[in-house]
């Protein structure tokens, strides 16, 4: 039973990190029906940022204070970086084929990563330790200040989000340009901001699950992106691309599902078996768990 | 534009046949994977370009092909050349087997999905199924291709090979578009409720579209191990699908594209391998470049194979 | 009726691709009308529409608003300027309540005028009824009352109508066209296009019969009620 | 000839909770120009998505030469010598003209899949007959100096020619029109009504939806009136135009008169 | 960045030197390693190393008045790309190849290698590389089936380990020393409570630690590498798993500290003597140009294996006088008294195998640094 609720809460830790990226590939879908293949890399490059802010801005203080800071600095930044990006790579091609925007996104995935790679260089970087090496023991489950953080921040982000998306003004106008942009551009909502607003909100998110990644497991590669972006990106498909409490439930079921196979099943086979509930999923419900159907752009 | 492709077509295949002869030993090996990667993206464009099916797991059926032929040559001690159909059958029916139930999924989620076989099959490799796979390390030391008594060991012999399996490609390429089954797949593409209306059994050539990619990408692979002598599953992991889905996507979907494709996304790293570090990264932009000005690929599919005889002169006052 | 031209199109041409969809409208509403827009199928109506409030490129001509040139104003700045679009198919905002759609109304303000609201709850009560329900399952005629008042909740001078009647039950198509009535004497003017010919020349006081992408015929509703030409357009008679 | 007869039992589709068609009856016969009309969202589209297989009907009977083809694919409809327009001109838009023509050709041709890989002087054989079909097509249709051009950059007009000669490369038995002259000009839809004849001519039955009446007035030999669904008249032009129902159901109501 | 630029200042250096010294032939050097990818730092070293060398032999008069001329290839540490690059530096006529860091890279080529009669020393320490009977190769290091019984003895004689788990990645490396060692535990009489693989660079691995932890292990040897290992340690430590930590040779690397971070006091690494306490005047004294012309130290031994692998070749062809590669690999075969060398004597077996082994445990310190636990 221990055994199971350590499970529980390895897969609730990192189905949470899976969340918070997955809401950056889900929002943009459902705004611009586009795959962001490079939202990946953009959290692995919030990993590597986040640690240049420790290390050159915050003079590698390791107070709270500098904590939020660099929490605070490379959200912004990464914000930032998710608007240059929508701006270089993906508002020209909004009137193209859609497989075009595709192929940009891909290529800007490539930019990134090998924009780390550039920047940081190939190695492994490391994270210090900056949150305290704090256990709970409940009978036989540990559980370590820094799971139960990550957990905390990531849903209190993400309930802040869904009252954001359901309960505001630009909330509403966030969901009426995902519904239809020509009815929202009647309402006088300008859609390019709203698109800006969504990658503001998605790289920022994704930001603070890299610097997850960097806080929980410390070592940073510049190619990490392609692993969280998939997984995240799934949970995204999951629960339904283009909603956002889907992907919450879908970050949050990959993370339990993937804990779960890993330990009780195997851990050589993990991948596979997300992987075939995945099309299974996707057989039986072509919309993913709370998925609407979406009309496909063509 | 006929005409240039067809000539251009020509100058591409006399030079290719030279070609060898004109290289050093390390840019023959680059031609011939040039020559196997150029298959398979010729594949992965019945697929994706042809049938519009949004297909990211092409490397699979590329590297079962060239697993069927590791395994059967290492293990079973077959002969290389008896390897080769067994290597173009087995992917066409795993293709046909797995397509049959998600090829009705929307664009996206097909895509999804492709990622997912493609990832399991890597993951099957790596963990050694049945014994045959080698696991991580793949299995070393296949035979090269003997034909008629002759050992096909040199790379210039290889390249041979390769360039007669790309010419065997390209004519399959090109009668499909002379075809019922090739335009029907350009019709599904194009509107497949339209097409659906007009006749055409949509899923079924969706389906056939997979297996025929599947059959030919198999085909490479197989060749593709003979050249290596080695087959791992990294060669075959999702990010080279990912390649051979931007190939045919930044190429654009034709025969002049697709090989363009494959120069610019494969040929032109490996001249700049000097740049190594700096290449990916320039090159992530050209993509984004090429996508913003030429949104449908560098040389896009063009229209209007038709007889000649259709063709008339416009009336006077018609 | 004052003379007081609030709203002029001078020699529109709209293209998709190749197609030309307009081929020079011109048309002109003043302050206080009712317009409307009269034509079969493909004729152009809602691509006027569409011209007007930005959503497709112009290819030429103008199109003014109380002597303002629209053509080269991004869509989401014309409902600011006080031009309201209703669009054809009502393209409601089918996940979000009622009451939200009528809320985005106000989008562009930053916030509701309460009387506005009480105005379109009086006029369509089914919508205070449904304010929580999504406005995907309410029916037809109901999401054609959101639309319009989704419209109206801006308080624009002018509101665009795109075939209120479209697919709607006929004694709801009659509480509809009285609402119209009752907007325009609220001192909104209206630009209607309709398919259903009579009831629309009942209701304006000046229409336009559009033929492809051409005003084929203008003049006040009467005479064109009676006129031999919209009989036969309508209805195929030739006497 | 009475084989070839499309009978519609009380055929009903529903979405959601909106009832698209409401137990439709109707039967066209054999040869017959058959039009169906109605106010916009009437039905009449979803009727002929009912016949075509696009949608599957909820209840009732689609019965075409005394065979249910109710619950078949597009395809296997098509297959039966049954094939549609559309409203909104649905041709493969990239493609040339000929290759859209070519199209209907599929169920015609007689080119197994293995001939896409490898041909046979049999396949060669069919592929030029099919060609000289479309040649003939490229021809009544008066479309033969645009047989190279990408239907996207053809007018309106052209593009509905060419949907039709797509259809009538199937060599249908029935052809249903959707809406055939929306879009055209006065020349084009004079054109159009001697083209409806001339396929009449063929042996083929039509069936058409059109808000053009004049045209519906003067081509069709039977009508059948909808509104919400429903059925509210049926009768030869002469007899709907005099119907009262239809004349409120087009020209909207009468003030005077009571709900 | 600056290294990449330092490295590239370094080539052009070298590469105009070459060309204008360079009177007609030069010996030719192949480097085969990892340059990107996880294993990078390591591959690096290695070039760097063999650079090194190659730049004091030349300023030195080169061997037998030839200077060498040394090419890189980047093997990406993956097979095929290894099997290109093999092609590749036997195309541009080398005569010996350095490399790779990797067992499975380094497997990957040897049979073109043999095939083209190039001499290929690398510190793989798979065993199956000297088992296929290819006279071109020479390993530098020492094979796992040296280390794993080394480990076996230390867990079950000298600690008296009852439960032990073994965890491996997939790598060729990880897993022929994880079953070397599984089976050296056996024949010992040792238990192993559970033997589990992850996937390297997965960085999760609480999950299989959990179920680990339901075995109730005293230690856990970890056979993978040390970006995989620092992390195990890291995330045993938070769950809570009190059993000792070893790490097999591959985790001897500053990064396994950092990235274990405070859960890496006490971890031990099983491995020869690292570099800061190789005891040799010809190790100090590389170690320090090595540092005077890079700015940093070798990131391990490894990369000083590898070049004690060249120097024994080079030695070899400056004995025979010949640059003939069959003879020179013959008299290493048939040296009576050992090399001197910068990882200690150097010796080789008729199967390739380097002799003798120097394996010993080291105990990771609060502050980082190791302490001796234990010597062969």
């Amino acid at each position: 039973m221990e055994t199971f609720f350590q499970q529980l809460a390895n897969g609730l830790t990192i189905g949470s990190m899976f969340a918070l990226v997955a809401l950056g590939y889900t929002m943009v879908y459902g705004v611009m029906r586009l795959i962001n293949f490079a939202h990946g890399d953009m959290v692995a490059a919030s990993a590597f940022v986040g640690l240049t802010v420790y290390t050159q801005v915050m003079g590698q203080a390791s107070s709270l204070f500098a904590v939020i800071a660099i929490f605070m600095l490379t959200a912004g930044l990464m914000a930032c970086v998710g608007v240059v990006l929508e701006r270089v790579a993906y508002r020209p091609l909004r009137t193209a084929p859609r497989l075009s925007a595709v192929v940009s996104a891909l290529g800007a995935s490539l930019v990134i990563q090998n924009g780390i790679m550039l920047i940081w260089g190939p190695r492994m970087r490391i994270f210090p330790e900056l949150v305290p090496q704090h256990y709970w023991h409940f009978g036989g489950v540990v559980i370590s200040l820094i799971q139960v953080l990550i957990l905390v921040i990531s849903l209190v982000l993400m309930v802040a989000l869904y009252l954001f998306i359901e309960k505001t003004r630009i909330g509403a106008a966030v969901r009426a340009s995902s519904i239809d942009q020509d009815a929202a551009r009647l309402m006088g909502i300008n859609v390019n901001n709203i698109i800006a607003l969504i990658f503001i909100i998605g790289s920022s998110l994704g930001a603070i699950g890299g610097l997850f990644i960097g806080l929980y497991y410390r070592g940073i590669t510049f190619n990490m992106g392609w692993q969280y972006g998939l997984y995240a990106f799934i949970a995204a498909i999951l629960g339904g691309i283009g909603n956002i409490p889907g992907a919450m439930l879908g970050g949050m079921l990959l993370g339990l599902f993937s804990a779960f196979i890993s330990g009780y099943v195997s851990s050589t086979w993990a991948d596979a078996f997300t992987f075939m509930l995945l099309i299974f999923i996707l057989i039986v419900r072509p919309t993913g768990l709370l998925g609407e159907r979406v009309a496909e752009k063509v | 534009m006929k005409k240039l492709s067809i000539v251009s077509l020509l100058v591409f295949l006399l030079v290719m046949a030279i070609l060898p002869h004109l290289l050093d030993p390390r840019w023959q090996t680059v031609a011939v994977t040039f020559l196997v990667f150029s298959v398979v993206a010729l594949s992965q464009d019945i697929v994706l370009g042809k049938a519009g099916m949004f297909n990211m797991g092409q490397a699979m059926f590329f590297g079962m092909g060239a697993y069927v032929t590791a395994i059967l040559n290492s293990h079973f001690g077959w002969p290389i050349m008896a390897t080769i159909p067994v290597a173009i059958i087995a992917p066409v029916l795993v293709g046909i087997v797995l397509a049959a139930p998600i090829v009705h999924l929307r664009g996206d989620y097909l895509l999804v999905v492709t990622i997912g076989f493609n990832i399991v099959f890597v993951q099957v490799l790596i963990n050694n199924l049945g014994g045959v796979t080698g696991g991580p390390n793949g299995i070393f030391g296949i035979d090269p291709l003997r034909l008629f008594g002759f050992e096909l060991s040199s790379q210039v012999a290889i390249y041979y090979y390769a360039f007669a399996v790309l010419l065997l490609t390209l004519a399959i390429m090109i009668n499909l578009d002379k075809s019922k089954v090739g335009r029907a797949l350009h019709y599904l593409r194009e509107d497949p409720l339209a097409a659906e209306s007009i006749g055409i059994n949509t899923r079924l050539y969706k389906i056939f579209a997979f297996g025929l990619g599947a059959g030919i990408a198999g085909l490479a692979g197989s060749v593709f191990a003979t050249q290596y002598s080695a087959v791992s599953p990294e060669a075959f992991e999702f990010i080279q699908s990912v390649l051979f889905f931007s190939i045919v996507l930044v190429g654009g979907s034709s025969i002049p594209g697709v090989l363009i494709g494959v120069f610019v996304m494969f040929v032109l790293p490996e001249i700049f391998r000097e740049f190594s570090t700096w290449r990916f990264f320039v090159f992530g932009f050209a993509m984004i470049l090429t996508m913003i000005l030429r949104p449908r690929g560098i040389w896009p599919a063009t229209f209007g194979k038709i007889p000649k005889f259709l063709i008339k002169e416009p009336k006077n006052g018609g | 009726m004052s003379n007081d031209v609030l709203f002029t199109i001078e020699d529109l041409e709209v293209s998709y691709g190749a197609i030309a969809a307009l081929k020079g409208v011109s048309l002109e509403v003043q302050r206080g009308e009712i317009v409307t827009i009269l034509g079969a199928n493909g004729a152009g109506k809602t691509t006027t529409m569409r011209a007007i409030s930005q959503l497709i490129k112009t290819k030429s001509g103008s199109i003014r608003f109380k002597g303002q040139e629209l053509t080269k104003i991004p869509a989401h700045k014309i409902v600011k300027l006080g031009i309201s679009h209703s669009p054809e198919g009502r393209r409601v905002f089918g996940v979000l309540t009622v009451e939200e759609n009528l809320l985005l109304g106000t989008y562009s303000k930053g916030k509701v005028n309460p009387k506005t609201l009480r105005w379109i709850y009086e006029m369509f009560p089914r919508l205070e009824e449904r304010r929580k329900q999504l406005a995907g399952t309410l029916s037809g005629g109901e999401q054609q009352m959101l639309a319009i008042g989704r419209a109206l909740m801006s308080d624009p001078e002018m509101v665009l109508l795109d075939e209120p009647s479209l697919g709607i039950a006929p004694i709801l198509v009659k509480a509809i066209f009285e609402q119209i009535k009752e907007i325009s004497r609220q001192g909104v003017t209206v630009l209607l296009v309709e398919q259903n010919a009579k009831a629309a020349l009942k209701l304006a006081d000046r229409g336009y019969v559009l033929e492809v992408g051409k005003i084929a015929l203008e003049g006040p509703s009467a005479d064109l009620l009676a006129s031999e030409k919209v009989q036969e357009a309508y209805l195929g008679k030739k006497n | 000839m009475a084989d070839n007869e499309l009978i519609l039992t009380n055929v009903t589709k529903r979405f959601g909770g909106l009832t698209a068609v409401d137990a439709l009856s109707m039967k066209v016969s054999s040869g017959q120009i058959y039009g169906v009309i109605g106010p916009n969202g009437a039905g009449k589209t979803t009727v002929f998505n009912c016949i075509t297989g696009i949608y599957k009907s909820e209840e009732g009977s689609v019965s075409w030469r005394g065979e249910e083809i109710r619950g078949m694919t597009p395809y296997q409809i098509v297959a039966r010598g049954i094939v549609r327009t559309f409203q909104t001109i649905r041709l493969f838009s990239q493609m040339s003209v000929a290759e859209n023509i070519m199209s209907g050709r599929h169920i015609k041709s007689s080119q197994g899949w293995w001939h896409g890989i490898c041909p046979t002087p049999g396949s060669r054989r069919d592929e030029k007959e099919n060609w000289m079909k479309v040649g003939e097509l490229l021809e009544f249709f008066n479309l033969e100096e645009f047989a190279a051009t990408p239907t996207m950059s053809l007018p309106y007009g052209h593009q509905r020619r060419v949907e039709m000669a797509r259809a009538l490369a199937v060599d249908p038995t029935l052809l249903i029109l959707d809406e055939p002259a929306a879009g055209l000009n006065d020349n084009e839809t004079a054109e159009l009504v001697d083209t409806i004849f001339s396929i009449r001519q063929k042996g083929i039955t039509v069936l058409l939806i059109e808000h053009d009446m004049e045209l519906v007035m003067k081509v069709t030999d039977y009508l059948t009136v909808l509104n919400f669904g429903k059925k509210i008249a049926e009768g030869t032009p002469e007899e709907i135009q005099k119907n009262p129902l239809v004349i409120e159901a087009y020209l909207g109501s009468e003030d005077e008169d009571d709900e | 960045m600056k290294k990449t630029l330092k490295s590239l200042f370094v080539v052009c250096v070298a590469v105009v030197m070459t060309a204008t010294l360079a009177s007609a032939e030069t010996l030719k050097v192949g480097v085969q390693a990892p340059i990107t990818g996880s294993y990078a730092n390591e591959g690096q070293g290695i070039d760097n190393g063999t650079r090194l060398l190659a730049n004091q032999i030349n300023a030195a008069g080169g061997v037998m008045g030839r200077q060498i001329e040394v090419f890189t290839c980047d093997d990406q540490a993956t097979a095929m790309a290894s099997a290109i690059c093999a092609r590749e530096l036997v195309n541009r006529g080398v005569k010996m190849i350095i490399g790779s860091y990797t067992s499975t890279a380094a497997e990957a080529a040897q049979k073109i290698y043999y095939d083209a009669g190039v001499i290929q020393t690398s510190d793989g320490t798979a065993d199956s590389l000297t088992e296929k009977g290819y006279w071109t190769f020479l390993r530098n290091s020492f094979p796992n089936s040296a280390e794993a019984e080394y480990a076996a003895d230390y867990m079950v004689n000298v600690k008296g380990y009852k439960r032990i788990v073994v965890v491996s990645d997939f790598s060729s490396y990880a897993v022929g020393l994880a079953d070397a060692t599984v089976a050296a535990i056996k024949a010992l009489g040792g238990n192993v409570v559970s033997y589990d693989k992850i996937r390297a660079d997965s960085q999760n691995f609480t999950p299989v630690l959990t179920n680990i932890r339901s075995k109730n292990p005293d230690v856990i040897f970890s056979a993978g590498y040390y970006t995989d290992g620092g992390q195990l340690r890291a995330q045993q430590v938070a769950l809570g798993i009190n059993a000792d930590f070893i790490g097999g040779d591959a985790n001897d690397n500053p990064d396994f500290i950092k990235l274990a971070g405070s859960a890496a006091k006490g971890a031990k690494i099983i491995n020869v003597p690292t570099v800061d306490m190789l005891p040799y005047d010809l190790a100090k004294d590389f170690i320090n140009d090595y540092e005077k012309t890079y700015g940093e130290r070798p990131p391990s031994i490894w990369g000083l294996m590898n070049i004690d692998g060249m120097r024994a070749i080079i030695h070899a062809m400056e004995q025979n006088k010949s640059f003939d590669t069959r003879q020179a690999v013959e008299y290493l075969w048939n040296m009576d008294e050992p090399l001197e060398g910068i990882t200690g004597p150097l010796k080789f077996a008729k199967d390739g195998n380097r002799i003798g082994s120097s394996y010993m445990t080291f105990e990771i310190q609060a502050d980082g640094s190791y302490k001796i636990a234990h010597q062969q």
